[in-house]
């Protein structure tokens, strides 16, 4: 059952990574968001798939009557989610922030950290 | 319901013994920088107080972990459970020797960090959260120095890493932005990959407890097989980029020079190190097989880490850029004591990752000493600092010594030890690194000494006399400025003339990982 | 974005976001949802407020800053943590106050505090940076 | 030794750097007087080490030793012997009228008091060098000597010339002390063995091993870098640019001959063998030739002397290399004599700078009415230089042809080299010692006369030392140069030094040849000089000029390297990483052969292929978008398809988290959007789309291939297991996940809000915070009235 | 009205914070729990005319659901045609309605119902304009609104 | 158990599948628009009906599972959607005044499109 | 008995509104331009979707099952008219043509004072 996912987990990660390696820092972020879902789901699968039953105990038992679905690559799965959710924003507004004083979103061409003419270093003593 | 829950033995799922206050220890460092950073957030339009409480804090935490280190020197590894559950359920905090010192350490780099911020950061950096942000990163070093759980620790890189974006982008100017965006994607990526091996590493073993997995790992027929290895190489780069290594080094030389000062120092100390920290966690305490399994190309790594790193320094113009180079060429002498793995080359790397943590954040505030005295970072615009004022010169010059590897200074230490190491191991390329990126260093920032301390000026400035004296900034005199840049000199000093210490807490930090025996019975308790 | 119908009805459906918010937020423990969700849509409430009806007014409607929200919410998360060393266990063991209130099973737990904690700081920060981008929009 | 003994040796090292804390204070007191009481701390420790002479003449040596970092096996540990003996004694001798002198020559000078201290850190190395038993602790003394040189030779940093003669030390010394470094290591790694007087008690230990080539070399390496040999002499002549007591006493008497003093000390474990035997002499001899050479060329009087210490250096190296004890006593012998006069004529070329304002000796003359004292000294110190009796110099001169007549191999040649050599030393001494002083008066910048006692105190004491040494040449013979041969021997040896030859032999024809040749070439010394000026000129390079070259080519070097590797291109790091990400993900499966079994056709249901079916579409969607606008809806598609997928597979908090998140981050996007004006297109050309896609792919796949490997395994799920067992009978709680997340791995949630409160915190901190050099700036790409426009909609 | 409605349901919170149980049917319970509060108190402070209307409201929720499965059956036949042939528009509605609340729900039910999708209110409230999927009559289309929903709306909440 | 609760259930549960197919087939369909656009506004409508569509899905999964409580994914979807919306039209409304190319552009093809079918 | 007819009525309560959802996505690939696809989907998609919640919460037979459920389904008709509207007034503030056989077109001056007569 894991097959069909795995192929389709590593669809996502090829086309976060395709996107990732554009010059546009847009569609560098929308490859991001795409690599935080291939991420996740990667991390859901390694704890093997169960169909449906959500791992919630009925309210007339103290322990699930089936097998229900790993619980523990869920809550893992929430903390990655949270957590890439929050680096997106903020790349997201960085990025935003970086267009609007650098003036491009062409990654190549954001060259104010590392000028392109940059001088040579003094020769001498 | 209460009452009517049937019985439950709770000795099998709970740790039923009392935990001491002094166990509290463990979990000291991370909850008193939670408490202190949210603390500062929420006094964030009271930015005079928000410093004096940062600092509070900050204080706390070196006392905190003054007194973890004692205990565990006292005790040997400690763990504490979080929640009482059992191990491996729960995640366990386990302080050993190497976890110890590094919390330690990175927590006197933090509040001498904190005092010299107070200096370099108005109103607008502190309500914008200069001190919340140091604060809480402090939270991700001290918390992935001490947990004893994989994911956790990816946890704890994400409060460092967004921090740090935090601390990258504090005064927003133009090529801050530029630089947090290399930062940000790259690291981001990096976390990602880091994630997908604890995935990974999951999906294998199904626990997360670095000492659980350990023991699996030991169990295996072929503790480093197909798929096993492919998560150790994933690991290997996703905390090589952390740590920024050859080749994926690149986010770190275009992004430390951007910050202020204090933010390059902060980073320059702390963040490649905690990379290199999680690379000896895992690849020697949990998957030793993979290490070997790795070596060469560690050791490769190691090598092109060095040599990018100097070669990368003597290239540079603009100090704050030379030194972040400088940063991955230690990082390059740290992975080659990964890469040869004896005792003596991981308590190498350790020490060299102490040295390097204080010498590194010491040099990038020297730097910004240097632009307030010299008024400028470009070494074609510095020049008679000397005279400006010897005392600082000294400094500097102890410092470049230090990163040099230059007895008897701190750096010199980790160095030999390395290089033996190396040569013990029939490495003699990595230990002829070892000692060319030492010397090219030398020649980097003797360059620097030569440019902005002796030289009477400014490129120009005709030679044999001095330029008149720039007139200093008025923060030249804050004690908040020269007491962390003494401290940490102070430490370079001490380091190199007492290295009992330091070589015996690398030594037992280094033996702890190698022999993981004592981290193991001390996560499951004496009965396993 | 603010026309007559918009801005009428936002109000209502952000109050109802924070009621049903709330409601996610406090059954959590026993069926899906969490401070986590509960937080996301209670930003979104604050998202939809600030669209509709300008940032100033939420900010009036809010009082305290959002990330001071967040930072009281961090506290009172990391406070929950503590109790436990007071009882000799280990930190963030869960400590449980039950008791019958008219006849009604009341459980007060670190957990819950924690998972407010959780709460606050998702409607705090989401909610803040919301209100920042949609601010700037605005200025 | 007594406790008593150690501890006080231990602080004779430790003495001059106490000194150097001390004498800056003590020259604000007293100014240039400072010297005075400052000299009284090498004179102490000369006092103390010649407690030791009559018990190490009787053949004893001494270890004094205190832990330093014993979990490293490193003690402070020294060794007085014969060899280290005499050092110490040279070294704090010499250095107590280095100290007086500095006290004259840098009267009234701003820094005079660092310059003091300066050069007591330098002592201690220095002392420490000599002294150091354990071979770490020797090696730092050995680096702090390269340190302190740097910065006496740095210390009249305004002028180019002295900041690039102190790098070019520094790099010179420092590199060869890492060859060094290593070749200690070496020895430690294989022999287990880290001090020295252990290594010396089984001399073949070396011999046998199988680095021993490599160690040979590295040693070496350290030893002729700091020793000057050639082709790396060029530093020493370079670091004339420091003031002249740092001539004297770095640059002539001692720092010079650690190299020198380190050969001797390997002696019994490296001497003798053919490596040995031939690389030493050739060195030697060359460095002696191209010394005497050069020097003769000058015209600077400290450059004289200090192309004339490279030859001395050069010829205790050859001397040293011949491993024939006859040989070595010349060494030793001729070491003893080079330290007094050499140390003497540095300082009295100093004063005659300092008196005359010139040290051009083509500018000087008829110095001897001004300057009688130092006349006399200069003399004195000459005759010795020229190995003239009845001077010490004359007596090592002796041995020294005695050494090379009879050397074992290639006698001839080291001899005519030696003759060579000293001949054109006696020019160089006539020349630096006699012109001045002699003929008619020349004018010069400075009304010359003669300088306080601080100045002339110390070459009279060192020349009238070369004087008394040869008179008493029984005593000196005992004390020191036997003592000091037996350490180079490896045994017990004693010597004869004779004053005046009691035969005709050839050692004394070849003195006499020397002197001959000696006064020859000094009447045309003019010619001589342009004539080497003429060859120097015609070759047009030197290792000198070779150092620049090698710096700016390391620096250019560098800078190209690193424009390539840190291209400032963000496209190109993305592409490394990745490309580093397939390889870490493909390489290790391929290397083991370990793909994953050929799986089965998964039984999925067709709603569950259909949800498949979408995500990848929405993935697609992402990817085909012409407009960056279209992607950012069709993410929305991707986002949702996987909520469904977690939704399907029992995980409904992770869909509604996703499905919240995955909302929030299409409002942010859109949020932001709207103000990014941005490029419609993605621009690849075909061949970066291959490139990448194939990258992409290779991830992709590699991920895949291991996570069927990994699916295929059993699962362990005893974690899960006990948090469903204890989710509501302990933790109360009926939702597993939700319980994880706040009880059994609250921790994680707790770092997790961390994040998320960070993340608001540093978007505020972006959107906020205008930086001061921008706020000038309208960098909005929306103009104002539009958007007065759209608030009114 | 609006004001009494939000107290009702703070009441209703208020239960369930007492009760601890934030079911949704214990919210029920406490919202009309906090109804019967209201209504208690209705003399003091003028709820009578709340019981009123909600006879009222029930009978236009009961048109609304009407002409929302009217609406999407309309809708459901227009796209199954083989061939599409419509005559769409824009119309502008006079509105009698002048209260913001009313205008909304008013705009809001006429986009719920068949073949109409309100655009937007003009500046002076007087004007909805309205896209029909298909206007052969747009004063037939106005009627229908006149007749329908907004004199309901009038008669439930005035 | 009656034969006619045995068809009631078979009945549900082809029903169910029923529901489950068409709804997937209507996903699909969505998805087309939201690819072929051609307007952004188009896309937007897609994906709000996308949201309405999995509703519908998460209730007849709820049906299939038995585990009801995927009703509470389900209003919450109805509420973020509602969001998403929202935020793509206030886009749309700021961009299109601020003279984005794309909506421009966008716009020009409405046009060109009416004019040609007139 | 009661439970199975039950089963029956959501079993058609599903099919019935998958069909509606259906019907909406085919209205909102085949209809002409944005702002009658919207018609699609504000009325077709909200009207399936809700009629399967409440199918869902009939099935299950919990009370708290039902209310959240109609709750859900209240909020979906509060949301829904106003999402549409925000879109189409957006939409046709920035100049999006309606298609070609839009004859009375009301909004235009109001909306676009300044266009040109098509
Ligand atoms: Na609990
Ligand atoms: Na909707």
């Amino acid at each position: 059952m894991e097959t069909g996912l795995a192929i389709v987990i590593g669809l996502f990660f090829a086309v976060s990574v395709y996107l990732m390696l554009s010059k546009q820092l847009v569609r560098m972020l929308l490859g991001i968001a795409i690599l935080g879902n291939a991420v996740n789901m990667s991390i859901f699968l390694n704890g093997r798939l169960t169909r449906e039953v959500p791992p919630v105990i009925p309210a007339d038992l103290y322990v699930p009557a089936e097998v229900t679905a790993n619980p523990l690559p869920q809550a893992l799965v929430l903390t990655a989610i949270v957590i890439s959710f929050s680096f997106f924003a903020f790349l997201l507004v960085l990025a935003f922030r970086a267009y609007q004083e650098v003036g491009t979103d062409d990654v190549n061409e954001m060259r104010v950290a590392e000028p392109e003419n940059d001088p040579l270093p003094p020769q001498g003593y | 319901m209460a009452g009517s829950y049937p019985s439950v033995d709770f000795s099998l799922a709970m740790n039923m013994t009392p935990v001491s206050a002094a166990d509290w220890l463990v979990a000291a460092p991370v909850a008193i920088s939670l408490v202190g950073g949210s603390f500062c957030l929420m006094l964030r339009k009271n930015t005079a107080s928000q410093a004096k409480l940062g600092m509070i804090f900050l204080t706390l935490l070196v006392l905190a972990n003054i007194g973890l280190l004692i205990r565990v020197l006292d005790k040997g590894v400690i763990t504490m459970v979080m929640g009482g559950w059992l191990p491996p359920f729960g995640i366990a905090f386990t302080a050993d020797a190497l976890g110890a010192t590094l919390s330690l350490i990175a927590s006197i780099v933090a509040f001498c960090a904190g005092l010299y911020g107070a200096v370099t950061f108005d109103s607008t950096g502190r309500r914008y959260g200069f001190y919340p942000f140091l604060v809480l990163l402090m939270a991700g070093v001290c918390g992935a120095f001490l947990t004893g759980d994989v994911f956790n620790l990816y946890v704890w890189f994400e409060v460092l890493l967004i921090s740090s974006y935090g601390l990258l982008i504090l005064g927003n100017e133009r090529p801050q932005l530029d630089g947090a965006v290399k930062y940000g994607v790259l690291n981001l990526v990096g976390t990602n990959l880091f994630l997908i091996g604890t995935g990974l590493l999951y999906g294998v073993f199904g626990t997360l407890n670095m000492a659980d997995i350990a023991v699996k790992v030991a169990e295996l027929d072929n503790p480093a097989s197909g798929t096993i290895a492919t998560i150790a190489a994933l690991y290997f780069l996703a905390f090589a980029m952390k740590a920024a290594a050859f080749p994926v080094n690149f986010w770190l030389p275009a992004s430390y020079h951007t910050p202020n000062i204090v933010v390059s120092a902060v980073f320059a100390g702390l963040l490649t190190k905690v990379g290199v920290y999680a690379l000896i966690r895992i690849f020697v305490l949990i998957l030793p097989a993979s290490r070997e399994y790795l070596a060469d190309v560690i050791a490769l790594v190691a090598m092109a880490t060095m040599i990018t790193g100097v070669l990368g320094a003597l290239a540079q113009t603009e100090v704050r850029r030379m030194l972040g180079f400088l940063v991955i060429a230690g990082i390059g002498s740290m992975l080659s004591g990964l890469a040869v793995g004896s005792t003596l080359a991981i308590s190498g790397a350790i020490f060299y990752a102490v040295h390097s943590i204080v010498v590194m954040t010491a040099l990038y505030m020297a730097a910004g000493v240097m632009q307030r005295m010299g008024g400028s970072f470009n070494m074609r615009e510095l020049g008679g600092l000397y005279a400006a004022s010897p005392a600082f010169a000294g400094v500097f010059l102890v410092l470049a010594f230090g990163v040099s590897g230059l007895p008897p200074f701190s750096g010199f230490w980790p160095k030999v030890m390395l290089v033996d190491a190396a040569l013990i191991d029939g490495r003699g390329w990595l230990a002829t690194a070892i000692l060319v990126s030492g010397f090219l260093t030398t020649l980097a920032v003797g360059r620097v000494w030569i440019f902005a301390f002796w030289r009477g000026g400014p490129e120009g400035t005709p030679d044999g006399t001095a330029a008149p004296a720039v007139p200093a900034s008025a923060d030249l005199g804050s004690s908040a400025m020269w007491v962390p840049i003494g401290i940490l000199t102070a430490l370079v000093v001490f380091f190199g003339l007492q290295p009992e210490w330091m070589l015996e807490l690398s030594a037992r930090g280094a033996s702890g990982v190698i022999e993981p025996v004592g981290y193991v019975r001390s996560v499951f308790g004496v009965g396993q | 974005m603010r026309t007559v119908i918009f801005r009428t009805i936002a109000p209502y459906l952000s109050a109802l976001m924070v009621l049903y918010s709330i409601f996610v937020l406090l059954r959590g423990h026993n069926e899906p949802g969490g401070g986590f969700i509960g937080g996301l849509i209670a930003a979104s409430a604050l998202a939809i407020f600030g669209i509709a009806c300008g940032v100033a007014s939420v900010r009036r409607a809010m009082k305290i800053h959002p990330m001071s929200l967040a930072g009281f919410g961090l506290f009172i998360g990391t406070l929950s943590a503590i109790p436990a060393l007071f009882q000799k266990q280990a930190f963030m063991t869960s400590q449980w106050l039950e008791f019958r209130f008219f006849d009604v099973d009341v459980a007060l737990s670190t957990p819950l505090v924690f998972d407010i904690g959780v709460y606050f700081v998702v409607v705090g920060a989401i909610g803040s940076i919301a209100l920042a981008l949609e601010e700037r929009e605005s200025d | 030794m007594t406790q008593a003994v150690i501890d006080t040796t231990i602080l004779a090292v430790l003495a001059p750097f106490l000194a150097a804390v001390l004498a800056p204070f003590a020259t604000r007191l007293l100014k240039h007087n400072a010297a005075w009481p400052l000299a009284l701390i090498p004179a102490w420790i000369f006092l103390h080490f010649t407690g030791f002479i009559g018990p190490v003449s009787d053949g004893e040596t001494f270890v004094a030793s205190r832990s330093w970092a014993p979990s490293y096996g490193i003690n402070f540990s020294f060794y007085v012997d014969g060899l280290s003996m005499v050092f110490a004694l040279l070294i704090s001798g010499i250095g107590t009228f280095i100290i007086l002198y500095a006290g004259g020559y840098l009267k009234g000078h701003p820094q005079q008091g660092r310059f003091f201290s300066f050069l007591f850190l330098f002592m201690g190395a220095m002392l420490g060098l000599v002294l150091g038993n354990n071979l770490i602790t020797l090696f730092v003394f050995w680096e702090l000597t390269s340190i302190t040189s740097f910065l006496l030779i740095g210390f009249g940093h305004l002028r180019a010339a002295s900041r690039r003669a102190a790098i070019q030390a520094l790099v010179v010394t420092g590199g060869g002390g890492l060859a060094l470094l290593a070749g200690f290591i070496l020895i430690i790694s294989t022999t287990g063995q880290i001090e020295m007087s252990v290594l010396l008690q089984s001399p073949d230990i070396l011999r046998d091993n199988p680095l021993f080539v490599p160690i040979f070399l590295l040693i070496l390496g350290g030893a002729f870098t700091k020793s000057a040999q050639f082709p790396f002499h060029f530093w020493l002549p370079n670091a004339m640019e420091a003031p002249t007591p740092v001539s004297a006493f770095l640059h002539s008497a001692t720092m010079v001959k650690a190299g020198v003093y380190l050969l001797m000390r390997v002696h019994p474990l490296f001497g003798g063998t053919e490596l040995w035997t031939t690389v030493l002499p050739i060195f030697g001899g060359a460095t002696l030739l191209v010394g005497t050479i050069l020097a003769v060329r000058q015209t600077d009087l400290k450059l004289m002397l200090a192309y004339t210490t490279v030859a001395s250096l050069g010829l205790l190296v050859m001397l040293i290399g011949t491993s024939y004890e006859r040989a070595l006593e010349g060494a030793v012998a001729y070491l003893i004599a080079h330290s007094l006069f050499k140390g003497a004529l540095f300082m009295v070329a100093g004063t005659i700078d300092h008196e005359a304002g010139t040290r051009d000796v083509t500018k000087l003359g008829g110095l001897r009415g001004a300057m009688p004292i130092t006349f006399a000294a200069a003399c004195l110190a000459a005759l010795s230089m020229s190995g003239l009796p009845p001077f010490f110099g004359f007596i090592a001169k002796e041995v020294l042809y005695y050494g090379t007549w009879g050397a074992p191999n290639a006698a001839m040649a080291l001899t005519v080299t030696a003759v060579v050599g000293n001949s054109l030393m006696l020019v160089i001494a006539a020349a630096v010692a006699l012109k001045p002083f002699l003929g008619p008066k020349v004018e010069t910048p400075k009304h010359a006369h003669e300088g306080p006692i601080l100045l002339y105190a110390g070459p009279v004491v060192l020349s009238v030392g070369g004087l008394v040494m040869a008179l008493t040449t029984t005593a000196s013979g005992d004390l020191f140069v036997g003592p000091m041969l037996s350490s180079l021997a490896g045994e017990r040896t004693t010597v004869d030094l004779p004053l005046i030859p009691a035969y005709i032999n050839a050692p004394l024809i070849l003195s006499i040849i020397t002197v001959a040749l000696g006064i020859a070439l000094y009447t045309q010394i003019d010619r001589l000089r342009a004539a080497i000026a003429g060859v120097l000129t015609a070759i047009g390079w030197g290792p000198d000029k070779g150092f620049d070259q090698f710096v700016a080519a390391i620096v250019s070097g560098s800078t190209a390297f690193t424009r390539v590797v840190q291209n400032g291109k963000m496209q190109t790091y993305m592409i490394l990483t990745f490309l580093a990400t397939a390889v870490a993900v493909l390489a290790p499966g391929y290397l083991a052969d370990a793909w994953p079994a050929m799986p089965r056709w998964p039984d999925y249901a067709f709603y569950e292929w259909g949800i498949f079916l979408i995500a990848v579409l929405g993935l697609i969607a992402v990817l085909i978008a012409k407009t960056r606008l279209t992607a950012i809806v069709s993410l929305g598609i991707q986002g949702f398809a996987v909520a469904v997928i977690f939704m399907l597979f029992g995980a409904p908090d992770l869909a509604f988290t996703q499905l919240m998140v995955e909302t929030l981050s299409v409002v942010i996007l859109a949020l932001v959007m709207t103000r990014l004006n941005l490029m419609p297109r993605d621009h690849r050309s075909t061949g970066a789309a291959i490139t990448t896609g194939a990258i992409s792919f290779a991830v992709g796949l590699g991920l895949t291939l291991t996570l069927i490997a990994i699916t295929q395994q059993p699962f362990d799920r005893t974690l899960s297991d006990f948090f469903t067992e204890y989710s509501r009978s302990i933790a109360h709680g009926r939702n597993i996940v939700n319980v994880i997340l706040v009880d059994f791995r609250g921790i994680d949630t707790l770092g997790e809000i961390a994040v998320v409160t960070l993340a608001g915190l540093c978007v505020l901190a972006l959107i906020r915070v205008r930086a001061p050099s921008l706020k000038r700036k309208e960098p909005e790409p929306v103009s104002k009235p539009e958007v007065k426009q759209m608030e009114a909609a | 009205m609006t004001g009494l409605f939000l107290i009702n349901v703070l009441l209703a919170l208020a239960w369930g914070a007492v009760s601890g149980n934030f079911s949704v049917v214990n919210l029920v319970f406490g919202f009309l729990l906090g109804t019967g509060a209201l209504y208690l108190i209705r003399e003091q402070v003028g709820t009578a005319s709340y019981f009123r209307k909600v006879g009222k409201i029930v009978n236009l929720a009961a048109t609304f659901i009407y002409e929302l499965v009217l609406s999407a059956w309309r809708v459901a036949k227009i796209v199954m045609r083989p061939k599409i042939e419509l005559e769409p528009g824009i119309i502008a509605y006079p509105l009698t309605v002048d209260r913001d609340f009313e205008i909304t729900m008013l705009a809001n039910l006429i986009t719920l119902t068949p073949g109409t999708l309100s655009v937007d209110v003009s500046d002076d409230r007087k004007i909805l304009f309205v896209h029909c999927i298909d206007v052969p009559d747009p004063a037939a289309t106005i009627d229908d609104i006149k007749n329908g929903f907004e004199r309901k709306i009038l008669e439930a909440f005035r | 158990m009656t034969p006619l609760e045995t068809f009631a259930g078979d009945f549900l549960s082809i029903c169910v599948h029923i529901a489950l197919g068409v709804l997937t087939i209507s996903f699909i369909l969505i998805v087309i628009r939201t690819v072929r656009g051609p307007t952004l506004p188009d896309r937007v409508v897609a994906l709000d009906m996308l949201v309405a569509v999995g509703i519908g899905f998460l209730a007849a999964f709820g049906v299939l599972s038995k585990y009801y409580l995927y009703i509470d994914v389900a209003i919450t979807l109805g509420l973020v959607g509602f969001l998403a919306t929202v935020a793509f039209a206030r886009f749309i409304l700021n961009r299109g005044r601020a003279g984005d190319e794309t909506i421009i552009s966008e716009v020009n093809d409405s046009i060109a499109r009416r004019k040609a079918e007139q | 008995m009661i439970g199975a007819w039950i089963d029956i009525i959501v079993g058609v309560t599903l099919v019935v509104g998958a069909l509606f959802a259906l019907v909406a996505s085919i209205g909102i690939l085949r209809l002409k331009d944005v702002y009658m696809r919207m018609h699609a989907g504000s009325k077709a998609g909200t009207l399936g979707s809700g009629l399967m919640l409440l199918g869902l919460a009939l099935y299950s037979g919990e009370p708290g099952i039902v209310t959240r459920a109609v709750a859900g389904v209240i909020f979906f008709l509060l949301t829904a008219p106003v999402a549409a509207h925000l879109l189409a007034t957006a939409a046709y503030r920035v100049g999006y043509r309606p298609c070609a056989d839009t004859k009375i077109d009301a909004f235009k001056p109001v909306a676009r004072p300044n266009d040109p007569a098509e």
